[in-house]
């Protein structure tokens, strides 16, 4: 075991996946000389050469496009989109090329591509670098799509993105980045759990709090502030969040009888909106209370100095807590 | 420095000589960009192109027919564009590989698709037919431009593994305007990549002019990109043939992209679903009728008598058979069951999908109860 | 009144928005001289001229993008994207411009554009053809999402889109463009309901079910049906889905106290997956059971000879009405 | 027929030339195409530019020690563009439109922004500051190369309104690989649309050599589209003054769209948060120290007697006095409450959004309860 920050868990596993691999590739913005603008790719360049580190031209499209062709030649590209705003050019390429070609070609063309996201906000910068897209992904087809939220994690779940088949979106926690945890960098692949299943980072009784990447911390933090209070809160992180692992979910919630979900994103349509929606179909008759989402406001991601408005913060979680548990909350009285 | 084929052969004009080597009226002549490309070629190997060009007019013609049947849900036709695409696809080698857009007919036929693939991609019951692995060409595309840039990556592909083969793209003069066409172009420069962009020009795009989209001609824009073209006339199936020898020979050879320009003629409607009569005169048509790419082909097999009755018979002969034969592949076709919708979303298991496949076949199970 | 199809009544609208405002602009590919290939901009071209009436190069960011340039400009642009598959290329335009501008510059620029969309499926058509991307857009703040259902609606709406001063996508169903309806071409804006309310397509008291454009029909459809069983449907159309009149829904849902909703769009995250859960969240104490949602299946839009695989029909929806009910169901004993 | 201002200059090396007015070295030179753009200009005239861009340099450090003491967000500096952006920007007319990108700080400042516009942008309080609407000047575009479609639209809204505006796209030579870009290209082209396009060919695209983006001179790419270019000397601000008036007489007399590269250096990092070190050579940057922009015209201005030290030090007084407003206007701006999160997202009424401000206004609510 090794302490170091997700930043650092996330090169190694790179450097790891691409020893293990050599038709793992590289490619990006910056990604190379540079080792991106999070330094997550520092040091590849070095060790495996420009032919499999690609410094790519500025245009998001092209990079998804290209990748595209990569993959059908064999290759496995892992792209890394320099942030979550700039995802919106290579939309097309993404949800009609890599999310569709297995489809289409009924099985005959393999599209494993990993999409690297410096992702969500938190961490004071400009428009656009700290959106939370994920919601169109995870209604999307033909993607699996997964976040991290520890140095381990962030380590294992990336490797396993790379060596799997199909597409993953793979979304890095900005705020998170400099997070550090113990990471065994020998950890067996085979032996680590699949990345479509949930874990539960918290045990608890009196609540079922449900979130992703870097919300996991925010609601750890709640947990321990509630247990002051004598509340409980049973914290899953959800890592892949299409898939969601739905068993892991229910068990607890099936324990606790409420829910909270909480996430950067916006709120309508987002996937709190899917996780109230599927366990109320799934748990109905164990709910006691009404499932709460405490997410992100309905608006674009605000200017940095207001973004703490709208990152639920703890505060905003325990509110959201008292509401599923029926105690006075801000919304009472208030019309939903 | 950019090398261009004869790009400068017009500058008074701007709009760049186009390449023939045949010309509409069926007569050979010189072009010293592009004579060499064609210098082994024989007779035969003319009359080979003539029939590859008349069977696939000729299931076009099938395919037309059994959409309006009701047999398919739709039909792009080349008609007229068959040297445009057979000239530039014979001078592949099997083991490059080809990105077509969905009215290259006449290049996966030349790629090796069977008459079922060839009209069963629009009976809608798959949306590919062909494994791309078997005959290294991709599935149609649908999205204008998005497979310029599968080609360019397949070519970095293609450099990485040190290998000599080409990758072809295939698009529309509509596609250059869409910013995946130019990105492809930049990519491509940007690595020196082994890709040949084939754009054939039919001077329409639906309902728009090509000088809706292009205020120069298509063929100068590559150049800019720091990519060598040519423009070639697109009804010359000789003069195609050459072009893409030489667009291939550079690319082959580590000299990085090429743009082929071909100006062609789309003789029929964009699809079934469209009507040209709302938004072009028939003059233009009549026009490009007298640049027929088989017409031309044929006089100039004839005037060196290379070309008789007792050929053109035997190649309608084929013709009529393959298009019976493409008509009964789309005819014969089975039915997928409806469980099959949840086919091949992914490579690998996935929960959620499982799931949902499981209720949707407890819900056909409901059917299949009521029904016995 | 005059009867005449969805079609017919779109082109009406355009007509008679053209006619009020000269700042309104049609611009897409093949609006001009083809008047769109489902000719929805028929005789645009003639009588407003090519200012108005705009056959643009074939690029959907370009048209996107070019239209903000003229809404700043002032101008009202009313865009066409040929098909709902082609939105995409516009999508970084659409979600970081079109959607953020007027949020960016404190409300000063405003960005009046409607973005039609013959939307969805059910026509035989090929990939591409038939989408329902309707989630991304209603999860995304800044935009408005409606989807008609008659040509009433669809003349009265398309003429408020293109009055509202925000960003307006105007969905409409493929299936419903030959579907016929009585128009009043006199009605008065005015007078007219906002195109934010939601409508009660047809009243009952057993169970609600909500929905919106082309699967309005089959709901419609349905409740026939299903009276004939003696369950009384109240079909809901919502008309605006971002967005969503829940006054009206919560009036229905506690009556009746359960909840069905339907949709083309594919169900992780999608528009039913925020209506269950906000209904959720607003009517928890009035549910009977636990909302369903009747969906298209989590695929990539499928080929044509299976898309009635794909689109819930009548017997599906009742399916999941039964659920609602209680009754016997294709899932019962099955796991969710 | 396309007009390339000067482009055929050097077709021997195919890199085109670089039109330059006043050299490296301050001396005036002479160049046919761009001489007669600024024949009326005085030494007063050139005596102002210098100003300008010592005013702006001025800005630029003040926001960048502004940042770095934590008072700004980010800071993206302009060091050793100031003659591309304020040649280009000095030649405009106050009613044309410009739609900059983030590092356009030059521009924005002779557009009229005021000493808190200029700083607060990158405060976080706000995402943009001054209105458009009154300098005719849209919010700095952060996507890459977005706001080039959007200069084609007003472009094309100013012909609409048959007036003679022009609309000016800024962006880097990182932005050319863009779709967006092309397709700006694409359409300004096809509608004839009275749009500059300036692009600052800065060298970088944060750590890519402008090679990565570009195989071939960037100014080439404009031809291919149908659209006259010029590549000019960005670090020669009379140069690039010419050039722009070149490009707004053609594009204000209904000529159509033009395109600038001007050819200049990213003295600073790419943003305060960027390491250059990591990616290039000192020795790269000290060449370009040696083209600086400001010391070229004062050279230039003093060789011919109009520029003495007490005009410097009045220069550098007005800047020190405009470092001290810019640095007040960004501490003394006001917080915005948390409840603005919800301000301007819609023009009209939303029912669904009024519904999250109430809950939200009564969440804080509990807060000032819990306070007093
Ligand atoms: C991204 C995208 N936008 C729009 C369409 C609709 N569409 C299909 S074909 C076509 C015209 C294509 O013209 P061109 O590129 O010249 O090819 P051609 O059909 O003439 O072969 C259009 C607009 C599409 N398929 N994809
Ligand atoms: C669509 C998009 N992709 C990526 C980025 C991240 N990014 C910001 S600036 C930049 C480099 C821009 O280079 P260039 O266009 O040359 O402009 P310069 O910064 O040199 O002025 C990149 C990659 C972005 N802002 N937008
Ligand atoms: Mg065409
Ligand atoms: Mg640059």
């Amino acid at each position: 075991m090794t302490a170091m920050t997700m930043g650092k868990s996330l090169n190694a596993a790179l450097h790891t996946a691409m020893r293990r691999d050599e038709r793992v590739l590289v490619m990006g913005e910056d990604v190379g000389r540079l080792g991106g603008v999070f330094r997550i790719t520092e040091g590849l360049l070095d060790e495996f050469g420009a032919k499999r580190v690609i410094d790519t031209p500025l245009a998001e499209a092209g990079i998804m496009g290209t990748a595209v062709g990569l993959a059908m030649r064999g290759f496995r590209p892992v792209v890394e989109i320099q942030f979550d705003g700039f995802m919106y050019p290579a939309f097309d390429q993404l949800v009609c090329q890599v999310a569709k070609l297995h489809y289409r070609t009924l099985g005959r063309v393999k599209m494993p591509l990993t999409i690297r996201v410096p992702w969500a906000g938190g961490v004071g910068a400009a428009e656009h670098h700290s959106e939370s897209p994920e919601a169109y992904f995870v209604h999307t087809a033909g993607l699996r799509v997964v976040a991290v939220s520890d140095p381990q994690d962030a380590y294992v779940m990336l490797q396993q993105a790379i060596a799997s088949d199909d597409p993953v979106v793979f979304l890095e926690p900005k705020r998170l980045y400099h997070t550090k945890g113990e990471v065994d960098l020998d950890a067996n692949l085979a032996d680590a759990a699949p990345m479509g299943l949930a874990r539960v980072a918290r045990p608890g009784t009196d609540v079922t709090l449900v979130t992703y990447g870097g919300q996991v911390r925010t609601a750890l933090d709640a947990a321990v502030a509630a247990e002051d209070e004598g509340v409980s809160i049973e914290v899953i992180d959800l890592r892949s969040i299409s898939p969601i692992d739905y068993d892991t979910v229910d068990a607890s919630v099936r324990r606790t009888g409420r829910l909270v979900v909480t996430h950067e994103a916006g709120r309508e349509a987002g996937v709190g909106a899917e996780i109230v929606a599927s366990v109320t179909e799934r748990d109905f008759e164990y709910l006691e209370s009404a499932p709460v989402r405490v997410t992100g406001h309905d608006v674009p991601y605000p200017p940095s100095k207001l973004e703490h408005s709208h990152i639920p913060d703890l505060d905003r979680i325990l509110d959201g807590v008292d509401r599923a548990l029926g105690r006075p909350n801000s919304l009472t009285g208030v019309a939903l | 420095m950019v090398y261009t084929l004869g790009a400068a052969a017009d500058p008074a004009t701007g709009t760049g000589r186009i390449h023939t080597l045949i010309t509409a009226q069926g007569a050979r002549v010189t072009d010293v960009d592009l004579d060499s490309y064609v210098a082994d070629l024989t007779a035969k190997d003319l009359r080979e192109l003539y029939r590859d060009m008349t069977l696939v007019r000729r299931i076009d013609s099938e395919g037309f027919s059994l959409q309006r049947q009701g047999q398919l849900g739709l039909w792009a036709p080349s008609l007229g564009q068959e040297a445009a695409q057979l000239g530039t696809a014979r001078a592949l080698r099997s083991d490059d590989f080809v990105f077509p857009s969905y009215r290259e007919l006449g290049v996966v036929y030349a790629r090796g698709a069977t008459a079922s693939d060839l009209v069963n991609t629009w009976r809608g019951e798959r949306n590919s037919t062909y494994d791309p692995y078997e005959i290294n060409t991709a599935t149609m595309q649908i999205i204008i431009g998005a497979q310029t840039l599968h080609a360019v990556g397949y070519a970095m592909g293609i450099q990485r593994d040190g290998q000599d083969q080409v990758a072809v793209a295939y698009f529309g003069d509509g596609a250059t305007s869409q910013g995946d066409v130019n990105e492809a172009m930049v990519f491509a420069a940007s690595f020196g990549a082994p890709v040949v962009f084939v754009c054939q020009n039919n001077q329409w795009a639906i309902s728009e002019p090509v000088g809706v989209q292009a205020a120069a001609p298509i063929a100068g824009r590559a150049p800019g990109f720091g990519i060598p073209s040519v423009r070639v006339d697109g009804n010359d199936v000789l003069a195609c043939f050459a072009a893409m020898r030489w667009a291939l020979s550079q690319a082959r050879s580590g000299q990085g992209p090429v743009f082929i320009e071909a100006v062609t003629y789309r003789m029929g409607p964009h699809t079934t679903s469209d009507d040209p009569t709302k938004y072009r005169d028939e003059a233009e048509l009549d026009l490009w009728r007298t640049r027929d790419p088989l017409a031309r082909i044929e006089t100039f097999l004839r005037s060196i008598g290379e070309f008789d009755d007792a050929f053109a018979a035997e190649v309608a002969a084929q013709a009529d058979a393959l298009g019976a034969e493409v008509r009964a592949a789309c005819l014969s076709i089975a039915n997928r069951a409806p469980i099959e919708v949840f086919d091949h979303v992914y490579a690998e298991p996935h929960s959620a999908l499982e799931r949902q496949r499981a209720q949707f076949a407890a819900y056909l199970a409901g059917f299949e109860e009521d029904a016995r």
